[in-house]
């Protein structure tokens, strides 16, 4: 049952050893940073992970890489320049690593959030991330059959939540939050803001069905809300619009 | 299709991307890869209508931010902070990558480390042992548009083709490129294996031929 | 689970929602299948913040509209006007039985026409040779919620019995079937085939075993 | 590339005998009845229909199966009250019917617009529905192999449009529309508003890149949003919404 709860410990205090945990995010867009570090904070460990990516610089989701406490991660990009936590883990064989098509990541976790057993992407097919799997060509197209990718936990950041737990999201930190929801035996949310009245109807992005746990934290992401909105009602454009595509910016160069 | 034509010199990296936006057509919704492919936008007039996406959940994307329009939520696939247009939409992972799988974008422009001449992509992995491996979105992004496009150099550093019969690194996708477009050629790719050469750049087809001796290639219209 | 209860006098068709109503937990998420189910929303009390989900792409919907409440785009499985309780939301029919399906709503409570002791179900066609046939959602709902409730008389019209060892009638869903409420008995199944007996109105158990011979029964907590 | 047409006429004309065409709509809700009409009167024939029923009394997909117009209907529930055009059509075997579960419908056509080759429901395991078909077991499960349903043209209804041909729906009319405009190969979409300004990207529920022909047709929905628009401008509660629950009207009676 829904619950709203005052810190990102009581939001992760649920999580135990071994546990399958979905984290959203890609970059720092939609990375529920606070709920990590309370899952650092925490001291469950053997868990296997899902994020797209496998932490970065000295952080998140890298610290507990950096204490061994992720047996398993199962993400699309782990290698980039700032991820030497992961590389020394996985140097030292000490993470076993599932590395995942993006797309088939995403799909995995719709597939497990929406009761269905396996699917046939066309993605990866005749690639070595494709070896040992069921391949199938159908309709003159090839596929291979990938499974769902269940959560016990997932932990993502929303912008928003409504009493009954509804959310909605902000601009591209949407990303993998809404699928993880579903895939997730229990989802635990941060969000900037906790609402007293109930959002739109038609504007809600996963419904309360899908959530748990919701916590409010102020984020970066709450400023830029309220910068957006303060321009927006004194009659201004929203400060990420562009007024200018790239070529007319290069031609003025 | 355009007549075979050949210039004296390479074409210069703003060159390509200014080919390249020439070829997409109005209206077209456009997947630009992470580095050099992003470049290709600087030459897409506005008038043309080209809507760009990127797989971390967007349409309409404008170009990087600066200053107070930088936004934290509000990246493209290389992490970078962008900009809104008008007539954007958000919208999350699944959707995003069923928009790409289900062969709703136009055109996808990539870069490549080898092409198959039956169009096989090689782009995410070497294969050095011991390297981390690390995929991204690139197997998606290969096989999802109704075209991709490779935007490369034809000749590594070292001098080493990059266009070969087969791939010797790790595929990325098989059969998907329909198109190379490279510093000195121009070059349409199918099935059939043999390469038809649209353009040609500081390199004669003697040349082209010599450094590819398991190639077949033919211009276009030939 | 309760203790074994009974009481001299079938329930009737309030008394029996009544009862529903009453087992489903507070907080749940409840999808009420079309006709005698939906009358379990009336004993359903606002302070057990029950979500009422419909098929057609809904979660928190209120009673049937009435008067000016009445708009024809807000209409639930039943393509009845019904209304929207604060923290409602829509979504599209793929969203929709992906929820279903994917087990996040707590119940569901259907109508059948038979019931296997193992919990089948037949509830979408009687088999009837030239009867058109139609299935809506029935078999997604059979399969989808953690608990599928079956809501019935437990005898037809004829006084035949509608809980079988095997159902003769076409399945909507194999082994979906964890409750049968009825006018007479509230039966708790499994896939053991052995059904237990929660409640007896109006009928003894030596009748209620007289009636279904090839059935094994026990009550609850025996 | 996406187009704005005057009439309902232009919109379907592209539509030619033996086209596959999606047709969105539950019950009335979301039912693009003009543009039903509007092929009504084109003279195609030979379709084949996706739609949740198989047309209801005297009027839109009704007549198009009376004049035998469409040679299958791929459908949840064709048989209703008022359904006597395809009841006699069925009958004299002058239709075909592929009767598919509602979620099967929904996920098949969600399949086809996301590349995805096959899929593995439980739906319909075990029933007369997957007689024929693939079944496998998943970790214990049964599973009944699917497969996408693509269309030639989708006819839906949404309730607004902007420039970039971005759609919204309204409450329950939304239904099946969002998943045809991804699996057809064109989409025509009458709305009652095409909207002038862009619409808020984070309230797009149809991406523009799903859109092709966009007709603007005022119905019943239009009224309805206004008068909810007023009500709420006035600072009432919106009309549809429900003052109490339906425990509470029993109580009172």
């Amino acid at each position: 049952m829904l619950e709203f709860v005052d810190s990102a410990a009581q939001a992760v205090s649920r999580i135990t050893d071994g546990a399958t945990v979905l984290i959203g995010g890609f970059g720092n867009a939609g990375q529920p940073m606070e709920l990590i570090d309370a899952l650092m904070d925490s001291g469950a460990t053997g868990l296997t992970v899902v994020n797209n990516n496998a932490g970065q610089a000295d952080a998140g989701l890298a610290l507990l890489i950096k204490e061994r406490r992720v047996a398993k991660i199962i993400c699309s990009f782990p290698r980039q320049s700032d991820s030497w936590h992961f590389d020394e883990a996985y140097r030292a064989g000490e993470i076993e690593l599932e590395l995942v098509p993006q797309g088939n990541l995403a799909e995995r976790m719709r597939a497990a959030g929406a009761g269905i057993g396996g699917f046939f992407s066309p993605t990866g097919y005749g690639t070595q991330l494709a070896e040992g799997k069921e391949v199938r060509e159908i309709d003159g197209r090839h596929y291979v059959l990938e499974s769902p990718i269940r959560g016990d936990f997932a932990l993502i950041k929303a912008y928003a939540a409504d009493p009954a737990g509804n959310l909605v999201y902000r601009k591209t930190a949407r990303n993998f939050g809404p699928v993880m929801a579903t895939a997730a035996a229990h989802t635990i949310v941060q969000v900037d803001e906790v609402l007293e009245e109930s959002l739109n109807p038609e504007h809600v992005v996963t419904p309360g069905i899908y959530v748990d746990t919701v916590v409010g934290i102020p984020t970066e992401s709450g400023v830029k809300e309220r910068e957006e909105r303060a321009a927006l009602a004194a009659g201004q454009p929203k400060p990420c619009l562009a007024t200018k595509t790239a070529a007319e910016l290069a031609a003025e160069k | 299709m355009s007549e075979f034509r050949s210039t004296d010199a390479p074409l210069t990296q703003d060159e390509l991307a200014q080919v390249i936006a020439e070829d997409i057509q109005p209206g077209s919704f456009v997947n630009l890869g992470i580095g050099q492919p992003t470049t290709v936008s600087n030459y897409l007039s506005p008038e043309k209508k080209v809507t760009l996406h990127t797989e971390n959940g967007m349409l309409g994307f404008g170009p990087q931010a600066t200053g107070d329009q930088i936004d934290g939520d509000l990246i493209n696939a290389g992490k970078i902070p962008v900009t809104e247009l008008p007539g954007a939409s958000y919208f999350h992972h699944a959707d995003s990558f069923a928009m790409m799988r289900g062969g709703h974008l136009d055109v996808c422009v990539l870069g490549a480390y080898q092409v198959s001449a039956q169009g096989d992509l090689a782009n995410w992995s070497t294969g050095k042992p011991g390297a981390i491996p690390a995929v991204g979105g690139a197997m998606d992004l290969a096989i999802g548009a109704k075209d991709t496009y490779v935007m490369m150099d034809l000749f590594t550093k070292k001098g080493d083709v990059k266009l070969l019969p087969e791939c010797t690194f790790p595929l990325t996708g098989v059969g998907c490129v329909s198109r190379i477009y490279s510093d000195r050629a121009v070059l349409l790719l199918d099935s059939s294996g043999i390469v038809k050469v649209r353009e040609l750049h500081g390199i004669t087809l003697e040349e082209l031929r010599e450094a590819h001796p398991e190639v077949t290639f033919e211009t276009v219209g030939a």
